[in-house]
């Protein structure tokens, strides 16, 4: 096991899947100069031209040639870059790559992986701090990874790497230097299965993506109030860990859903709406949800941080549900 | 067999096709009028050179990508008709299950990837199943159908670009009818046209009288032979005329009776016949063929008409492996 | 008042308001010709080509070029043909429209009007059927309309059409046929106030859209068989009306939505996570959404007439949370 | 004034604001390494004659739309120096109340309409633009820049063709530095580049060698009028370098020396200098001009940095007028 960057961790998991299998490639900008965030340094010496392919601006077509390119039975690796400019091949990942197997009656195999590296990231503004990773969950065809661990972003690239489905992952970016334990030989990690961070039975709180670590720090100084919260990182948000959350909740009888994105719309809702239906009313003492309020994402720093949640922000949150 | 009987039994060819299209469409269009077609419908009736002339010049693993107009591709493809008719009606053994529909037609077996119910869609498929076949080592190449509405979206320009920087095995075939639904494309596109945009992206590109389907063959042979041997992309460009409406409900008023009488003139199935004719082969063999086609399509009507619907479990398939039976209780 | 249909009323609404309003143009393909559903019938002779500008099929800047046009003054309908085709425009509306205001710190009035008919339609299959109007309830700056009767649908128009914020316009192209009494002078309804359809203690019932006259029509059953149902008819997703439907489940104690979109991430979830949120679950019985399942819209009319929201559906699934 | 006389004091105005543009890209690059700017930033050191050239020729109801590099055209438009470095820092008085940031810098007021974070993403605004002025009966033309890069994105060609279709005022800037990010825009632009491109979409280009700021202003004087007048669309193509990386962290280290110090040689301050020099303009006064420049840029530095932050609450402001405080308790 060694100690790296969640960044490194991504790439190491590229790295021992295109060894192994020769008809997954890569397209996008910069890639072959090894990425906007290293996620690909050195696989141009390794790999060639043919496999590493450094594109144009032209994302409806980074996106559709990954999709062609899948129809014949390669295996590409579509990278957005970050996540705000998959706006500009929407067509061909909505109207395209998700529906072409279902449409066909099953014929076509639309094995992509597509990298959106999402999220807030120091003071960058609106058009390049988005996290709609809830959009995708209501589009069917689509898988939807939101990892944010080194180990798990390795564990899940490779599943991610040999599913038949097309998988966005959401790479998140600000999480890029967070360090962790990744095992030489990465295995894959299967979606659908929460992390259970850490166990409490006073409350449940859902999470995952780049907000993960302020939320453990926040279970962590609720603990020392006396409030033991049973965090649940979802790791994939389709499919998602139903059973995981609603035994938690079953158990604690109060949820609250973390999410960076803002709340309205979010899948915090879709959460809260199925535990409810699942368990009933009578099961659950109170839900909450904390998200960013419904405003684009500001650049100057005292304005970002008035909006984006928090450590201090979930504590609070976590603190009102306790009473609720 | 001398040249001239290759040549002849070639035009044969072209002519079978064609007039299994015309059949087909015209089918279809009755079908759609006796309700037994659901959903929108859009023919190539007065198209069908194009389809026809190019896909003779095409092997079983090169592939196509094709738009909403998208039958006679397909046919010409090797597609299946009792697949593409019980598609077209929504039965159990369409090509897609009933999934898709006319706009939605694919058959993977012959390399036909799918039409599509965007404008310009199946661009930037077609160049990506060209990269992916260049990385498998494969000497298979892609055709690329679109309109000359297409020719004002951006994966137009992203395409094409695309193509020629990676030398790929891609022939555009640019269907020019004039048309894109009911705006005549002349009106809203700016500049030369189409060659002049391919050229500018570094596509060469090859016009052609779209409604005569021996120079479509000839065009499209020695393109298809170029791009193989590893020229990069180039475009065909075949002009052609729609001589439905833009769809089955569409009556197409607001053409010009002038224009509409020309086209007739120059429709391509009754040139290639009349080419045919010229050089000795008789009118009933012509007609032969001609009504073989329409037989074939009637009975594929009629036996679509008598399929089995699909199950409506059916509907819950084919979404996706991972996730799909979720929340589905 | 005249009975007329849907489309018909959006045409009055619309002409009523480009009469008034010199500033009010349309964009789109198809446009001078009527649009594809006959809604500016008679436009060009009227307003001339200035006005009434047909465009080549170029998504991108079709809403790119509203936009700036707002930008100077003018006040544009971007017509989207169908609301599917909007994924080839969607950098310009999410990434510019949505947020030129707030990163320009208000600098910037996006008042343009986008229709978009959506929703399934005779079988027109995955790429022309898809209701998503709950992705643009999560995206900031926007306000999402979602009429379902002719007079709402004008009176909403006029409403946006005289708005400063970015609308987007979703036409139920399902019901265009629809008649329904229309006033000679259309009044502006105001964008956050449901139509209270239908009263009733037992039960409520949150809808929106095109599957409104078959909720409308399930209540009536259901009157038949004993079950008296509360029926919001939403009208506006954002803002929506969260007071009219807490205080309707606040009564009734129990909460169906209903929308044609798929459940996952639909804004059913939204509304139930909100309801809870607002009413904690002591005060309500049970809860339950109704849409698609997480398929793509499929082309045979078996098949869709499997996952379709119906009567029938709507019915069941009223009972089970009766029992519930 | 002598005819040479008004040619020197155009120069000279040319040099100031090229001056102003280079110092406060090198203030800014400066208080960004010392952690003063938040958030990526991108400058366009030695690009700074095409904006100077272009903008001495509008009006200020002209109207520009720019990219992620866009400090030198909202300057040269007439954009205020404390609003514009209040922005880059974040503060109060930012153009845009501090929620823009650098890659969002407007000012309306000046008739700049904004900058964009997406590449490509001002072309179908300004299209639009000129649109509705044009439609308001006004004569005012609007100047959208953009980079090389921005040539392989679908607005490019959607945007062109717009433009030319609707005969719309629109003055089409490529600022060509050869480079998009880390990639070399040459390695993958397929066809002979942007003028034939622009060609077949129905816009004319005229080249021009970017770093000549009395080249880019003759060009420019020339376009703007003929725009004015209703010549429809045409595009300048500026040839240019990026002295510096893509981003302000970026040591744009891939570079080869020799091709770095061509460009040094070639810069376009430097060499408007030699030129005002060899017409005899002293090397004291523009001295001067350069001092004045970085002064008032250490100024505005100095100042935004004392300047205050935006008020939190501010942070709800101007998302939408109708539901913006829904769900804000
Ligand atoms: C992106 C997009 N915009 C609009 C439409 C609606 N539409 C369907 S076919 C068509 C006309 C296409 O014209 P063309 O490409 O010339 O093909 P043709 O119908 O003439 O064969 C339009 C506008 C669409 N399907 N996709
Ligand atoms: C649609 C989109 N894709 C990718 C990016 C990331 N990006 C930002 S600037 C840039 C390079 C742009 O090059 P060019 O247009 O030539 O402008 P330059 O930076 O050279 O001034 C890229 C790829 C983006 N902002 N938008
Ligand atoms: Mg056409
Ligand atoms: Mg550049």
């Amino acid at each position: 096991m060694a100690e790296i960057t969640l960044v490194e961790a991504a790439r190491r998991a590229t790295l021992q899947e295109m060894r192994r299998d020769p008809s997954i490639w890569v397209l996008g900008e910069d890639v072959a100069r090894g990425g906007l965030f290293g996620q690909y340094r050195g696989f141009l010496e390794e790999f060639g031209e043919s496999r590493i392919v450094s594109t144009p601006i032209s994302e409806s077509v980074i996106m559709g040639a990954g999709l062609g390119a899948a129809l014949v039975g390669t295996r590409p690796i579509i990278e957005m870059r970050i996540f705000d400019f998959v706006m500009c091949a929407m067509d061909e990942l909505v109207n395209q790559v998700a529906k072409v197997r279902y449409m066909f009656g099953g014929q076509a195999r639309p094995a992509v992986v597509i990298r959106m590296p999402h999220g807030i990231w120091r003071n960058s503004a609106a058009q390049h701090s988005q996290t709609l990773e809830s959009w995708f969950t209501h589009i069917p065809g689509l898988v939807v990874v939101v990892p944010s661990t080194p180990a798990d972003t390795a564990g899940l690239l490779v599943t991610a790497l040999r599913s038949n489905d097309p998988v966005l992952f959401f790479d998140p970016k600000n999480l890029f230097p967070l360090t962790g334990e990744v095992p030489e030989i990465i295995a894959p990690i299967p979606f659908g299965q929460a992390r259970h961070a850490r166990r409490g039975d006073d409350l449940t709180i859902v999470t995952w993506s780049a907000i993960v670590p302020q939320v453990e720090e926040a279970a962590g100084m609720l603990a020392a109030r006396g409030i033991a919260a049973d965090v649940l990182d979802l790791r994939t948000l389709w499919p998602w860990d139903e059973a995981a959350v609603v035994a938690s909740v079953a158990r604690t009888g109060r949820l609250l859903v973390v999410h960076e994105a803002v709340t309205t719309g979010g899948f915090g809702g879709e959460i809260v709406a199925r535990v409810i239906e699942r368990l009933g009313t009578a099961q659950v003492k109170a839900v909450a949800r904390l998200g960013q309020p419904r405003v684009p994402v500001p650049f100057a720093p005292p304005l970002e941080d008035a909006l984006k949640v928090d450590t201090a922000k979930v504590v609070a949150a976590a603190e009102a549900l306790m009473r609720g | 067999m001398t040249k001239t009987g290759d040549n002849r039994a070639r035009l044969i060819a072209l002519y079978t096709m064609m007039c299994r299209i015309r059949a087909f469409e015209e089918t279809a269009l009755a079908a759609h009028k006796a309700g037994e077609i659901p959903g929108p419908l859009h023919v190539s009736v007065g198209q069908e050179a194009v389809a026809a002339g190019l896909c003779l010049n095409l092997r079983p693993d090169d592939r196509i990508t094709s738009n909403h107009r998208g039958h006679g591709h397909a046919l010409a493809k090797g597609a299946g008709v009792a697949g593409m008719m019980e598609e077209l009606f929504g039965r159990a053994g369409g090509h897609c299950r009933g999934k898709g529909g006319s706009m939605h037609i694919a058959d993977f077996s012959v390399g036909m990837l799918g039409a599509n119910g965007v404008v310009a869609g199946g661009i930037p498929i077609a160049v990506g199943a060209a990269q992916g076949l260049k990385l498998l080592g494969s000497d298979a190449i892609v055709a690329c159908f679109f309109g000359d509405g297409a020719i004002n979206r951006g994966p137009f320009l992203e395409g094409l670009n695309w193509a020629a920087l990676y030398r790929l095995p891609v022939l555009f075939v640019c269907e020019d009818n004039g048309v894109a639904a009911f705006t005549a494309t002349a009106s809203v596109t700016a500049g030369p046209g189409v060659a002049a945009r391919a050229a500018s992206l570094g596509v060469p590109t090859v016009a052609v009288d779209g409604n005569d389907a021996a120079a479509v063959d000839a065009a499209a042979a020695r393109l298809v032979g170029e791009i193989r041997a590893g020229s990069g992309p180039q475009l065909l460009h075949a002009t052609t005329y729609r001589l439905t409406g833009h769809t089955s409900t569409d009556p197409a008023a607001w053409r010009r009776a002038a224009d509409v009488e020309a086209a007739q003139a120059a429709e391509p199935v009754s040139r290639l016949r009349d080419r045919l004719l010229s050089e000795g082969v008789t009118a009933a063999e012509l007609d032969g063929i001609r009504g073989e086609a329409f037989a074939e399509m009637s009975a594929a009507r009629a036996e679509a008409l008598s399929a089995p619907w699909p199950d409506p479990a059916v509907a819950w398939e084919d979404v996706q492996d991972c996730g799909a039976m979720q929340g589905a209780d």
